[in-house]
């Protein structure tokens, strides 16, 4: 099972849960399943997140392979200047 | 707009009564240019000065000298005698804008536009300059501190122009300086400006001295209080702090974008007192 | 709105322009000339990115009308190599990579060109202070200012050693 | 084929990479032959300028056009009408490029023209009747989230609470990060300090204003020519703008006068690429300075409160940080990443950073280098050099003994890769600055910075030419000299001398896409993406070589540029360089090329530690900057002498964010300083040399090792300076800039 974290505001979105464990292959899964079954997240999602997999940040590629227990963690589309 | 280049002082005084509409006159350049790009200036004519040669000379005068109204401060930075007798006025010319506007701009420009902050004005006044005002009906020799009445505004008619500007024959045992406070070290407007002018007698006392400020009031100041602070006295630190206190009290800045009124009063105190130490010890010999 | 007819000298060409009465040698050079190398930051005289030499002088270009270019010696940096010798400071700036976007380095250039002409032995202050009026945003000035002590330390070596040196390097 | 990041051992040794080669690109730039932005010019051409708005917030009744277009030269004239429907994610750029019902900030524009002559074009702006009614206004951040301020945008509802609010707010967003029980952490602790810090918006300063030339056809297909961060990301906003097919629009990059994250969005183009449809000409659009500092993208002026709790030990228990960023009429400001990156540099139990994106009218925001973090930085930092003082603990040693390192967990969330903070502050603690004594009025302040960095997606195409040279194209604008770096890379990976390769920046017809060059990406992705065409290449020319040798490609090696059998028993056959290769390319089976298009991930962090020394006159409360180190991990520095580039470009623009540059606005909420003479940039003489420390600490994520630098170096300088003028003068500065008359407050002497 694969551990998702996501950044602090939208933990009201995980009703209020700090992590979650779901069965994912890739980072589009996790995102899928997060959409699923928490309405609150489809909105971050769909406007745009990176994902973090093991201390390395994706900015949207979700076809990444996940490991059986990655570290996998939600985070704002990061922009840079 | 029409732009004019006239060889000779008469053609130019003739152009200036002729000309309809605004007309400004064209030395250096580098505050009429920045108007006109920013929409401040529209002028209907322009005289440029720079074609008549003994305006674009410096001179002596008796003792003294006669700069030009087309001469830039670089070439004042450049003239070694001027430079040895005036130092703190080529100081003060020195500072305005960068090297590249040194290379245009001119200290009668600089009164002419009138600004409070003028770098070369509080320099002129504590030495005691005058300014050859040419019109139709010939010239005449005005102080430099009564020159300017308001921001932008100065006493000379549509019809006249400053031919030079004239620094007095400097008595012994005399010195001058001119600093300014800016937060930048160039390329910068004085936020607090100060002129000294002092003599000294053989004994070390001050006989004479003329200080003024820049940027603290609607026009440049010559403060008789703070010169009196600094009479007869051997300009020493009870003094310094009479003359410091003389120029803060003088001082009526307003807040702007460059400073708050408390911090151009403090520092006008603290400037004169430098440069009133830099003033003496050229008075004495100690460069 | 007649023009004003000027002739005047640029790099050593005998060029004739003419323009409207309140337009820059900035504009005159750019729009008229298309010698595009000097820049417009400002239009103030606050930023040298405009910087040319005239009669000798170091000037902002944008400070400055067309008109009152008549008769006068304009140097920019489009004259400032002699054909594919390239004049020291270009080469230092290169080899010490004092510029980066390089958009502020015509007007550094010409203005350390002037600085170098009237003093061959500046210290690192007198560099620091004559280039004030040049901004650059990229560099924080350090490698600049190394580019042209080096230069004028170069310059002041016997001549012979200069040219082959010069040579040498243009190839690298 | 291509590199996987943690798989793929690094290169270690290098032949080309990491020498300071000459610039490959550097004749034109040093000869004025470079063509920057406003350098283009085309037959036919009219020029565009634009009116904008006077108020600080007011309501378009009307605007009357018919005067100005009757001006004789004057071929178009647009408004917000000339702006058809468009795309949700592009409604904001609409609206900030032209104004709709409402003007939202000083400098707002409302209309552009096209003329013949730019004296034409003036005339017509002045001829222009706008019916304005003035609004109030809001200009600060903390008055614009009262509840009594006036709203900006009736339609805008904080998003990221617990609860959407039924009424409207100048609140666009709410961010939270962090872990642990930030109360209990407090509790720990020996001293805890809080302090509220407030930072004044400032420009990226770049020397060319944006500027543009538009060619667009009503059949749908255009030109454009532009000084951009990124050229694909124009076309994709403006099609989208000008509800045009992008394969419509080609964009070309000019050189560009500096951009520092300003230029990684649009402000002129659509307006170009509008008038010349409209007047079918092309039409040239240059910004004036005024224009760029009133209307182009700032960064966020900040409002922030730290609270952190230490132990004796200098052990951090607990820290917790509120931000308030104004991003401008629209929201969008940079303060979630200032909340990521606010205690990044710590490994803390207890951490939690809330952010608030406030809009206010003021220009909308546009990035700054690594936006958002440098207020962040300032605002901790400063609290740390506090602690550290109450406590009499060297500010090295509390850095070194919480500092992030390999795997703890950020407080932003993830766990981090290999890591080189630690690096920096030994560096820094071993070097001389940090010995010598210093002066009366003298302080030494230092902090600690990072930046994320970013990979993003990246297109590049390496050829080789008949002649064994190499053309490398690139589709990520340089700015600070990373044709140099890439070039470099491409050769090292091939064998070749660097001056063989060719790099230049490919327009958007000629290349896959490419994102923005932003987030200190290029040198990394660029060039992860060049190493693995030249990869690509290789395989290529070892094919050619096998099928000229007649042994299976499998029994062919690559080594210094040249194709050798693997090992003896593949026969006897002379080494084939790649020119010999490239020479039969047409007879071997067609040209020979090298292609990679990735969304590169795997960029690694990048930290920094600054040390500086200032001295502070007393009387007058002048700061000056007496000497300026800067420690920062590269990973790998490909050029040396840009990677020290960018710590010191950095650098100074920090020191002039900390002591002189700051937008001021009047009562009236309008700029009152739009041009270089008070928008104060530091000058040469203004400043010491800026000594640059490389740290290399590989990152495991690029063949080579490579780190983005670009960003982080302007993190630190804002808190080192100020750690440094507090302890100069003694007193503890909350404020930016830290100008003279602020500090001689401080000191209580005004």
């Amino acid at each position: 099972m694969v551990k998702v974290q996501v950044w602090g505001s939208l933990k009201s979105a995980l009703e209020g849960a700090d992590e979650v464990e779901l069965q994912a292959a890739s980072i589009r899964e996790v995102l899928d399943q997060l959409s699923a079954t928490y309405p609150a997240m489809k909105q971050a999602i769909d406007r745009g997140v990176s994902v973090s997999v093991d201390g390395r940040m994706y900015a949207n590629s979700i076809m990444v392979p996940l490991k059986p227990d990655s570290e996998v963690f939600v985070l704002p589309k990061l922009v840079g200047g | 707009m029409q732009y004019h280049a006239p060889a000779t002082l008469k053609d130019a005084v003739k152009l200036l009564a002729s000309s309809k509409g605004t007309t400004q006159i064209l030395a250096g350049g580098t505050d009429l240019l920045v108007r006109m790009r920013t929409g401040f200036a529209e002028p209907d004519t322009i005289i440029d000065i720079k074609r008549i040669s003994p305006m674009c000379k410096i001179a002596r005068d008796g003792k003294g000298f006669s700069i030009g109204a087309a001469v830039s401060s670089a070439e004042m930075s450049e003239n070694a005698a001027l430079a040895k007798a005036w130092p703190g006025v080529v100081e003060a010319a020195a500072l305005i804008g960068s090297t590249q506007v040194q290379g245009r701009a001119t200290i009668a420009g600089n009164l002419c536009n009138a600004s409070p902050a003028a770098d070369s004005v509080p320099a002129m006044v504590a030495a005691g300059a005058k300014a050859v005002i040419r019109g139709p009906k010939g010239k005449r020799k005005v102080a430099v501190e009564k020159v300017c009445k308001s921001p932008g505004k100065t006493i000379l008619k549509k019809s006249e122009l400053i031919e030079a500007i004239l620094l007095p024959a400097k008595p012994a045992r005399t010195g001058d300086a001119y600093l300014r406070f800016s937060p930048r070290t160039e390329m910068d407007i004085a936020v607090v400006g100060v002129g000294v002018c002092l003599t000294l007698d053989t004994k070390g006392v001050c006989t004479a001295a003329r200080v003024s400020l820049g940027a603290v009031a609607p026009t440049v100041l010559l403060v008789a209080k703070a010169a009196g602070a600094l009479i007869g006295t051997k300009v020493d630190d009870a003094a310094l702090d009479a003359l410091a206190a003389a120029c803060s009290a003088a001082a009526k800045p307003i807040d702007d974008k460059r400073g708050t009124r408390e911090f151009r009063i403090h520092v006008a105190g603290v400037l004169a007192r430098r440069a009133a130490i830099i003033a003496r010890d050229r008075a004495l010999g100690k460069s | 709105m007649f023009q004003i007819q000027v002739s005047t000298s640029i790099n050593g060409d005998d060029t004739e322009f003419s323009c409207e009465a309140d337009e820059t040698l900035l504009d005159v050079l750019r729009d008229r000339l298309g010698m595009t190398g000097s820049k417009e930051g400002c239009g103030t005289g606050d930023c040298g990115a405009c910087s040319v030499i005239v009669d000798g002088r170091l000037v902002c270009s944008c400070l400055m009308l067309g008109a009152e270019a008549q008769g006068c010696e304009i140097e920019t940096i489009e004259g400032m190599a002699d054909g594919t010798e390239l004049h020291p400071l270009q080469q230092k700036f290169l080899d010490h990579a004092a510029l980066q976007c390089g958009v502020c380095t015509p007007g550094f250039l010409i203005a350390a060109k002037s600085l170098l002409e009237r003093n061959d032995d500046p210290t690192e202050e007198e560099v620091r202070y004559w280039l004030a009026g040049n901004l650059c945003r990229c560099t924080g000035y350090d490698k600049i200012v190394r580019a042209v002590l080096d230069t004028a330390k170069d310059m002041r070596k016997p001549a012979k050693t200069k040219k082959a040196a010069a040579k040498k390097r243009v190839k690298a | 084929m291509n590199f996987q990041p943690g798989k793929d051992a690094l290169k270690r040794n290098f032949k080309i990479v990491g020498t300071r080669t000459p610039r490959p690109d550097g004749l034109d730039k040093i000869t004025g032959r470079a063509r920057f932005g406003a350098d283009m010019t085309a037959p036919g051409m009219l020029w565009g300028l634009i009116l904008r708005s006077p108020h600080a917030h007011a309501r378009i009744k009307s605007i009357d056009t018919s005067s100005a277009e009757a001006v004789n030269g004057v071929h178009a004239v647009i408004t917000a009408k000339d702006f058809g429907p468009c795309p949700e994610d592009v409604l904001d750029i609409r609206e900030n490029v032209m104004a709709r019902e409402k003007a939202l900030y000083d400098g707002h524009a409302v209309a552009a023209v096209a003329a013949t002559s730019r004296a034409a074009a003036k005339q017509a702006l002045k001829l222009i009747k706008v019916d304005y009614e003035v609004l109030p206004h809001v200009t600060d951040v903390d008055e614009a989230m009262k509840p009594s301020a006036p709203i900006i945008n009736s339609k805008l509802f904080t998003k990221g609470l617990d609860k959407t609010p039924k009424k409207p707010s100048n609140i666009a967003e709410r961010f939270e990060f962090g872990h642990g029980d930030v109360e209990a952490g407090l509790k720990q602790a020996d001293l805890v300090i809080e302090r509220t810090f407030r930072t004044e918006a400032t420009h990226q300063g770049y020397i060319e204003p944006h500027a543009c030339l538009a060619s667009m056809g009503s059949d749908g297909r255009g030109d454009i020519w532009c000084c951009t961060q990124g050229h694909f990301m124009v076309r994709q906003v403006c099609s989208a703008l000008l509800g045009i097919d992008a394969s419509g629009l080609r964009v070309t990059a000019s050189e560009i006068g500096g951009g520092f994250g300003g230029k990684t969005t649009v402000f002129i183009e659509p307006v170009a690429l509008a008038l010349s449809l409209k007047a079918n000409h092309p039409v040239k659009v240059v910004m004036s300075r005024s224009e760029v500092l009133r209307a182009s993208g700032p960064t966020s002026s900040t409002s922030i409160d730290v609270k952190i709790g230490m132990k004796k030990d200098g052990t951090i228990t607990a820290g917790d940080a509120t931000l308030r960023y104004q991003g401008g009429a629209f929201p969008g400001s940079a303060v979630p990443y200032g909340a990521m990156a606010a205690f990044a540099c710590y490994d803390l139990k207890a951490v939690r950073a809330v952010g608030y994106d406030v809009i206010a009218n003021r220009p909308k925001q546009a990035a700054y280098r690594a936006p958002g973090a440098p207020m962040a930085a300032y605002a901790v930092e400063s609290v740390v050099d506090e602690l550290c003082k109450e406590l009499r603990l060297d500010p090295l040693d509390v850095r070194l003994k919480n500092a992030s390192s390999d795997g703890s967990k950020a407080s932003y969330g993830p766990n981090f890769d290999v890591i080189g903070l630690r690096a920096t502050l030994e560096a820094a603690k071993a070097h001389p600055h940090y010995k010598t004594k210093l002066g009366a009025n003298q302080g030494r302040g230092v902090a600690c910075g990072f930046w994320f960095n970013f990979g993003g997606e990246t297109s590049v195409s390496l050829n080789v030419n008949a002649d064994g040279t190499i053309g490398l194209s690139v589709g990520t604008p340089d700015i600070g000299g990373s044709r140099a770096s890439i070039g470099n890379m491409a050769a090292e990976e091939l064998g070749v001398p660097h001056d063989k390769v060719r790099c230049i920046i490919a327009d958007t017809a000629s290349l896959g896409y490419n994102d923005v060059t932003d987030g200190s990406r290029v040198t990394f992705a660029s060039g992860l993406a060049a190493i693995n065409a030249a990869r690509d290449a290789i395989g290529k020319m070892c094919e050619r070589a096998a099928g000229i040798w007649g042994i299976p490609v499998e029994a062919v090696t690559w080594e210094d540029g040249t194709a050798r059998p693997s090992s003896p028993n593949a026969g006897k056959h002379d080494p084939l360089t790649l020119a010999d290769i490239a020479a039969q390319a047409g007879a071997t089976g067609g040209p020979i090329a090298g292609h990679c298009e990735i969304n590169a991930e795997g960029a690694g962090v990048s930290f920094a530690t600054h040390m500086v020394d200032t001295e502070v006159d007393p009387d007058t409360g002048y700061v000056k900057i007496l000497r300026y180190t800067v420690f920062q991990d590269a990973g790998k520095a490909v050029h040396p002498s840009y990677v020290e580039g960018q710590f010191q470009g950095g650098a100074v623009q920090g020191i002039g964010w900390a002591l002189n540059e700051e937008y001021i606005y009047g009562k009236d909420g309008t700029l009152q300083n739009a041009g270089f003479l008070d928008y104060r940039i530091p000058v040469a003489s203004d400043l010491p040399m800026i000594d640059a420390v490389i740290v290399e600490v590989p990152n495991p994520g690029h063949p080579y090792g490579v780190r983005g630098v670009g960003e982080t170096s302007i993190v630190p300088p804002l808190a080192a300076i100020s750690n440094s003028v507090s302890s100069a003068a003694g007193v503890r500065m909350t404020q930016l800039p830290m100008s003279p008359p602020k500090v001689l407050k401080a000191l209580g002497r005004i």
